[in-house]
């Protein structure tokens, strides 16, 4: 490698403050060599030390009975009852999907796949939470494509099934869209697999794909050892190669059948590095690497660049030592590399040998102990004024608007997304995409099923993070109850934008609190997650987007219910309605304003309303189930009509509302319950403490609204069915 | 005319696909396969007649639309 | 019955086959590793769906060079049955077993969703349970499903009664908009000359519990697995 | 040696990706474009020596994995 002084200046390009690269130096006692200050840079990188947000994420709340590890682990695991576990995560790819859609979205899905197969499980769902800009910005086109192709082309191929996810546009994310995915997976609880290493002597083997110089950290790119590489400047965009990625699932999960394992890690961002690092610190040990083992790609690489490689589809793994031919033969039966690349030592140290010369040597306390923590300054953004419903200009009728509404971009069909994921591989796909609230996959063999959902909304926060924080979580907690599920856990992936901000750090604090205030009210603790900052362009953040994933359990697959409408029942309404119209998509779409308080959350009712509900569902009273949402009231009846072909007869609504504040407004924890009997199910909600009314009843092919105007449901479905089809099958650039 | 573009990944760019069909012909028992790389190519009739101004039309096209130069690199011949 | 589901490297709808065959027969069914050769005591080969070796290259073109398909290729030659599925269906055409190829699908995109197969003929193993003109309903799950053969090989096809399924609306009439993709003359699933080498595209192994949407592809493993039991 | 081969589908064989490329091209405002057709390029490198030999090699590779006959056809050349 030609030789860039390493001084003050390099640690800068690396990302390092002047204050951060001291510390470099009285932790080593000398100056880093190059591969040191490569360590130390990636490790307090934003995206590894969270050295912005951990003080904040520690306020979240993650214990519960049935948590068996929270955060800290490459996933959170939950108890799910009959000695199983579901290991989950969310993980979010939003810069590499800018640059690159395709690739960037499919190494997202792979990323998230490892984080979850690493400790024991097998994947069996993943879901997907994006945000675009404007479906009118030139780009926005490309990106969706590309991201929705890049996920499906990677989550088909390793067959597991994508059942769920959200979308919404903004304008906001026009440069800056997010892509977070998750994976969940199962395992029997009493084989979880860990990455804290053990065992002095024990072999550090390394399985996978080779290592190239994928991804290294941006900051090479400007050095001069790439000058001659003339104008084929080295691209930060990782390829992801989801074959292999199968055959790496088959294989560790092979291997874990055995006792051969003692620790593993996959290797995420940072690849070599932070596996590395992690897994001997977690184990309070030391770690020796002799990088001429490590499977190459190409050919030259330097001891920094295999550190730092970001290449895709590679695991370390710490073996007991009698145990590593009997490990070998599997990976060679599955055609992947498995090289022993290190053994574990006892000296609290990372030592990093190439072609006879040590290339690093830290120790791991102080890279741990000593990483930077920052607690940035915040401020508070100004709260809005609550709207007053009344005083709205109310040009259109309820039908004109319904109409609207279902096909705007943020509320009409997403089918073109979710018909390019295989949803039904694995056969357990019990309720698929737009079937229900939450997606349902049963555990293959048993009756048990886990109800899987994504959820935030974004303009919430942004007019009220912690409002909308709390909301986010609510909303997880309220999906999975609307199918019957009993809400256990959310991961979380807080995307915001630049963190030096004190407006932007401010946003983060806020929707904390939101979020375990909801959290704790609704026993629903965060297990895992991901910090992804610095989401801006052009100094432009985007909308604060912490994206909730929800998991809940159904003992009976067969009691989850969905949202399709069937003939002759009674719709009721659970919940009370205001008629809140503050950052609505009525108001948005129809009065052409974003303004206003967003609707409040009331953690007591919500609750109330929820354990009703599930309550109704697991006693077999419900045969449809829809929460109320974005749009509103009458934007779920016609969902819930779309969805089961079926129409209904709705009557008026309150008289101390407005019309449209009742049937647009989005306040929360409301549901709307198809039952057969609405006497008996208002009665038992009336004992329970819960508001409900009945709405009218279900039939016939049109939707009747109480004023009197009517639509067909096919006129319906043509409006919601028409955008996406239109937009990006249409022959255009 | 008739433009040929040919589009490869970048070299350092890994290839699965390359990858997999090198494994495939190896297992078929051919000797001495080093190092494939799998790629697209495009061919296309042009209405221009001058070989110069062809080229520099598809050229432009691969930059615009046939490849995309995050990844990819790539090649453009015109015949007849 | 003895069954056995090939397993290529990428594949990954082998368990699904595997429920659906136990579900019908009582009998879980062997799985056999790709370099395998030896069949014998077989009755019924699978080649379930997948990404064999990632779809890379064409789907279907490296499992078709496996060791274990020179195997299927004397099974078939012997008269034994084998359901090729999706991917397996590939692999058939890029084996030679079945005429044909599947092409990328005309949308050019990956198409996951219920569709109606209208059933031919009934007098083979696979659709006994099933009436001639019927229609049931599977999933589809891929990118490269859309059938093609020269003309004379599709007038072949249909002349010897030999197209097993086609893609139609759920009153029976093939349609082009029931052609989700692109398949000639709305072909979706193919016999062999004895009626013994079955391929399709969409996957009845999905739909085979009330739980997951319904129990249309139950008749077709009733049937086969009945039949074969024999 | 590096063996190149390129595949193509035969000319009865509709290919809906050319025809898209077709498409996109003319909406980026490219005039006198006619027929698209897109295929697929495979680069080889060989420890054949021997010209002939090695396209011998190449030529057998692509009748037995590389091109499906069916749908395609092939052209090989070496280099270097
Ligand atoms: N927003 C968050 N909320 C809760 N836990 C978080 C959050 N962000 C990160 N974590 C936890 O911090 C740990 C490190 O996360 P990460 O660096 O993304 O892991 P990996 O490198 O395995 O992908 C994980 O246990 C993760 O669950
Ligand atoms: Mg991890």
């Amino acid at each position: 490698m030609s030789a860039r002084p390493v001084n003050q200046a390099l640690a800068q390009e690396f990302g390092l403050s002047g204050e951060e690269y001291a510390k470099v130096l009285a932790i080593m006692g000398r100056t880093p060599t190059l591969t040191e200050l490569g360590v130390f840079s990636v490790m307090w990188s934003e995206h590894c030390s969270y050295k912005s947000s951990r003080v904040w994420l520690k306020q979240l709340p993650t214990k519960a009975p049935w948590v068996i590890h929270g955060p800290g682990e490459n996933a959170g695991v939950v108890d799910i009852g009959d000695g199983l576990a579901a290991i989950f995560k969310m993980e979010s790819h939003n810069h590499p999907s800018f640059i690159e859609p395709y690739q960037g979205a499919a190494t997202g899905v792979g990323g998230i796949l490892r984080d979850v197969f690493t400790m024991g499980a097998r994947p069996i769902a993943n879901l997907n939470a994006l945000r675009f800009g404007r479906p009118e910005n030139p780009h926005t086109k490309r990106i969706v494509d590309g991201v929705v192709r890049g996920i499906g082309g990677y989550g088909n191929c390793v067959g597991v099934p994508t059942v769920g996810g959200e979308i919404d546009f903004h304008s906001a994310y026009d440069g800056n869209p997010l892509v977070n995915a998750m994976t969940v997976g199962i395992a029997p609880t009493d084989r979880i697999f860990l990455s804290a290493a053990a065992g002095v002597g024990n072999p550090v083997v390394y399985v996978g794909s080779k290592t190239g110089r994928d991804g290294i950290h941006g900051a090479t790119m400007a050095s001069a050892e790439f000058g001659a590489n003339s104008e084929e400047k080295r691209p930060t965009v990782q390829v992801g190669d989801p074959f292999t990625e199968k055959l790496l699932i088959e294989a560790c999960l092979e291997l874990m059948a055995t006792d051969a394992i003692v620790a593993i890690q996959d290797m995420g961002a940072a690849g070599l590095t932070s596996s590395s690092v992690e897994m001997a610190g977690k184990g309070g040990v030391g770690i020796e690497l002799d990088l001429d083992a490590v499977p190459q790609r190409e050919t030259g690489m330097t001891a920094y660049e295999m550190m730092l490689s970001e290449s895709q589809e590679r695991m370390l793994i710490v073996l007991r030592p009698d145990r590593a031919e009997q490990a070998r033969a599997i990976f060679a039966k599955w055609e992947l590399d498995f090289a022993v690349i290190g053994r574990i030592t006892d000296t609290g140290r990372i030592v990093v040998r190439h072609q006879g010369t040590v290339e690093a040597d830290i120790a791991l306390a102080p890279l741990a102990d000593e990483a930077p923590l920052y607690t940035r300054p915040t401020a508070e953004t100004a709260k809005q004024p609550i709207l007053n419903a009344a005083r709205l200009d109310n040009r259109h009728g309820l039908a004109d608007a319904l109409l609207m509404l279902v096909g705007c971009p943020d509320l009409c069909s997403r089918a073109w997304v979710w018909d390019q994921y295989d949803s039904t591989i694995g056969g357990q796909t019990v309720k698929r995409p737009g079937a229900a609230d939450a997606a349902v996959v049963r555990i293959e063999g048993l009756d048990r099923a886990l109800a899987l959902t994504t959820d935030c909304t974004p303009r919430y926060c942004a007019a009220d993070a912690e409002a909308g924080g709390a909301q986010a979580v609510a909303e997880a907690w309220r999906n999975l109850t609307a199918v019957g599920a009993r809400p256990l856990a959310i991961t979380d992936n807080m995307n915001f934008g630049n963190p030096e901000k004190p407006e932007v750090m401010g946003q983060f604090a806020a929707a904390i609190r939101g979020m375990s205030q909801a959290c704790r009210v609704l026993d629903f603790p965060v297990v895992s997650g991901n910090v992804s900052l610095y989401n801006e362009t052009e100094g432009r953040p985007i909308l604060p987007t912490p994206a909730i994933g929800g998991l809940g359990v159904l003992e009976e697959a067969a009691r989850a219910v969905g949202l399709a409408l069937g003939p002759w029942l009674d719709l009721v309404l659970i919940g009370e309605t205001k008629g809140w119209l503050g950052q609505s998509l009525w108001l948005r779409e129809i009065a052409g304003k974003e303004e206003g308080a967003p609707p409040p959350v009331d953690l007591a009712a919500e609750r109330r309303n929820g354990d009703f509900v599930r309550g109704q569902i697991e006693a077999g009273r419900v045969r449809a189930c829809h929460d109320v949402s974005d749009g509103g009231l009458l934007v779920a009846v016609a969902e819930m009509a779309m969805a089961g072909g079926t129409g209904a007869r709705l009557s008026a609504g309150p008289r101390d509302v407005p019309g449209h504040a009742f049937w647009f407004g989005e306040d929360q924890g409301r549901y709307v319950l198809a039952v057969t009997d609405s006497a008996a199910t208002i009665a038992a909600a009336e004992a329970a403490g819960v508001p409900a009314i009945r709405l009218g009843y279900s039939g016939g092919e049109d939707l009747t609204l109480p004023d009197g105007g009517t639509i067909s449901v096919k006129a319906l479905r043509d409006a919601h069915e028409r955008f996406f089809p239109a937009w990006m099958d249409a022959p255009s650039g | 005319m008739k433009a040929v573009v040919t589009v490869m990944l970048k070299s350092g760019v890994l290839d699965p696909q390359g990858k997999a069909i090198g494994h495939a012909l190896a297992n078929l028992g051919f000797a001495g396969v080093g190092e494939v790389r799998a790629g697209k190519v495009i061919e296309i009739e042009l209405a221009e007649t001058d070989p110069e101004r062809a080229r520099g039309e598809a050229e432009e096209m691969a930059r615009k639309l046939l490849a995309n130069t995050v990844i990819e690199s790539f090649r453009v011949s015109v015949a007849e | 019955m003895n069954a056995a589901i090939v397993l290529f490297p990428g594949i990954n709808r082998e368990r699904d086959m595997a429920i659906a065959l136990e579900q019908s027969s009582g009998h879980k069914p062997r799985m056999l590793w790709h370099t395998e050769t030896d069949l014998s005591g077989i009755d019924l080969v699978v080649l379930p769906g997948g990404f064999s070796y990632g779809d890379y290259l064409r789907c279907g073109a490296m499992a078709a060079q496996s060791p274990v398909m020179g195997a299927v290729r004397d099974f078939v030659a012997r008269g034994g049955y084998v359901l090729g599925v999706c991917n397996g269906f590939q692999i058939l055409t890029e084996a030679g077993i079945l005429p044909g190829a599947l092409l990328r699908n005309a949308a050019l995109r990956f198409l996951s969703r219920d569709c109606h197969l209208r059933v031919e003929r009934a007098d083979t193993v696979y659709a006994s349970r099933y009436r001639r003109g019927e229609v049931f309903r599977a999933p589809m799950a891929h990118g490269d499903g859309n059938y093609f053969a020269d003309d004379a090989t599709l007038d072949r096809l249909e002349g010897e009664k030999l197209i097993a399924f086609r893609y139609a609306t759920p009153a029976g009439e093939i349609t082009e908009a029931a052609n989700h993709n692109g398949s000639a003359r709305n072909i979706a699933g193919i016999y062999s000359p004895n009626l013994r080498v079955l391929g399709l595209m969409p996957h009845p192994e999905d739909l085979i519990d009330p739980l997951m949407g319904g129990t249309d592809g139950k008749p077709l493993f009733d049937g086969l697995c009945s039949a074969l039991a024999a």
